[in-house]
């Protein structure tokens, strides 16, 4: 088992799952609980909700090839406005530039009809980073939403 | 254990507003990588030349991830290409935004409801 | 940080929470999410929220005495038909016998108005145990529903 | 940064279907040991000798533990020193139970609904 050692100036939660598809769902529970608690409005817990689910895919999935002896960590860092969450997984990770999916070239077979994940992480969050392994640490996926970007 | 819902789809048929045959696919469960048999299966056991018009209701899912989405891309793709409409209604808000987002919606029609589905079948 | 080691049989979810009033309900929604997908009915899932909550509580309270730097770690272990939960702090523990609220001497002054956590949990889950730390273990309290207690 | 929902209580008059006067707290937030000054504190600041029928509503509570049952409980052992009658409303089935559980029950009347409680006020 793994050791993750949140960062000590925020507040954080830890969760750590099995890499098996559908447990992604626990996370999102975690994840909206936390969201609720810290204000955030409802269509911005959904965002986050989405967001979460396809992180943990991508770690179970791709990061973690769906051994389930190795779990996927999900670090809920919070502090008054920001609540910033990471998805760690036991691979290599990426840094890869996100190519929004390009319905067109889907429905023309040019273009795996899947690939959406990380394009909907970016697109629902305030900000979403992907940091590969290194030696001193695992890949992540960083997502960050802000309380004040619902005022607007 | 598995921590999926199982996929179901009861196929219906109906008519539209005007008149019009249509078919409507129920979906309930996830709508995940786990839902190819139940989403584009049961699409694909449909006929192509009598079901035009096909309304995919997701009222009953509660979970809808981008691997359920892509399912949802290839019913477009080959309804596109044997001449039938696609039309989606019982998705949440967040979810009408997303299919938005992946442009789902250049190639389907999403509704507020059964009814505004039904209504906009000519 | 301490690192809890979930029994290798049975699939688990592990969360660590702060201890902090209020996290609790983090808890809460985790197990929510985890008892949903395991096929638990509505109001067992709600029973199972208060007892993990007021778990929590008394983990938070009286095994970490609010001291923020230990956290209380939640680990929920499901097979088919049954979740268990363990609610671990850093205190002693416990072992004691847990007499129900009396509400006549709780009304007549004769007994604290609160002391009802444990009761609460007894009575809402199947099963409830208590196990004070050891030389190699910590304080838990183990909590666990059934889920075919619902079809009776 | 705290995690609990911060307790409101609003206190509105009102009369029973039957004409009698009664005093309605509505509480709001979470109802837990945080919530001492708005359970407690509201119902304290009432006269007693004017206030005899007191209703608890929870409805637009989402989250009750058992130390903020334990506030409700104190108000009851004032509320019977004083003669007054505590009515309870607005807790899901759930919270009906559990307040059944410990006891809550013998000394308060829990009802279904806002109407009901006004109902049963003599
Ligand atoms: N955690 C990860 N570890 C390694 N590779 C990843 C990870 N997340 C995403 N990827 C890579 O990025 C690609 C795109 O991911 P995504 O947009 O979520 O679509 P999909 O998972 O449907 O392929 C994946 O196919 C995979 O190659
Ligand atoms: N995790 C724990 N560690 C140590 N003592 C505990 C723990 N949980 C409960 N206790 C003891 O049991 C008592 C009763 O707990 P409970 O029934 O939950 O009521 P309350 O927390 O309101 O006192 C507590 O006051 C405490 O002394």
């Amino acid at each position: 088992m793994t050791v993750i050692t949140p960062p000590s100036t925020a507040t954080s939660v830890e969760v750590r799952l099995p890499s098996r598809l559908g447990f992604e769902k626990v996370a999102m529970g975690t994840a909206a609980s936390v969201a609720k608690l810290m204000g955030f409005a409802e269509d911005r817990v959904e965002d986050l909700k989405t967001a979460v689910a396809e992180a943990c895919i991508n770690a179970i999935e791709h990061g973690n090839h769906l051994n389930e002896k190795l779990s996927v960590g999900v670090v809920l860092s919070m502090d008054a406005n920001t609540l910033e969450v990471k998805v760690i997984d036991n691979g290599d990770g990426m840094s890869a530039q996100v190519a929004p999916p390009d319905i067109d070239r889907k429905m023309h077979g040019e273009e795996d009809p899947r690939g959406m994940g990380m394009f909907l992480i970016q697109a629902l969050v305030d900000e979403a980073e992907w940091v590969p392994a290194t030696i001193e640490g695992k890949s992540y996926c960083r997502l960050v939403i802000r309380l004040d970007k619902e005022l607007i | 254990m598995s921590m999926q819902i199982e996929t179901t789809a009861k196929v219906e048929k109906g008519t539209s507003a005007s008149g019009t045959p249509l078919t409507v696919i129920r979906f309930s469960g996830d709508i995940s990588s786990n839902s190819k048999e139940a989403v584009l299966g049961t699409y694909q056991k449909l006929p192509k030349d009598v079901n035009k018009q096909i309304l995919l209701d997701f009222s009953k899912s509660e979970y809808l991830n981008s691997s359920g989405i892509a399912l949802v891309i290839q019913i477009m793709m080959e309804a596109s290409k044997s001449g039938q409409t696609i039309h989606v209604f019982g998705l949440t808000a967040h979810f009408q935004k997303v299919f938005k987002m992946v442009g789902i919606t250049k190639y389907a029609t999403v509704h507020e409801s059964e009814t505004a589905a039904k209504a906009a079948v000519a």
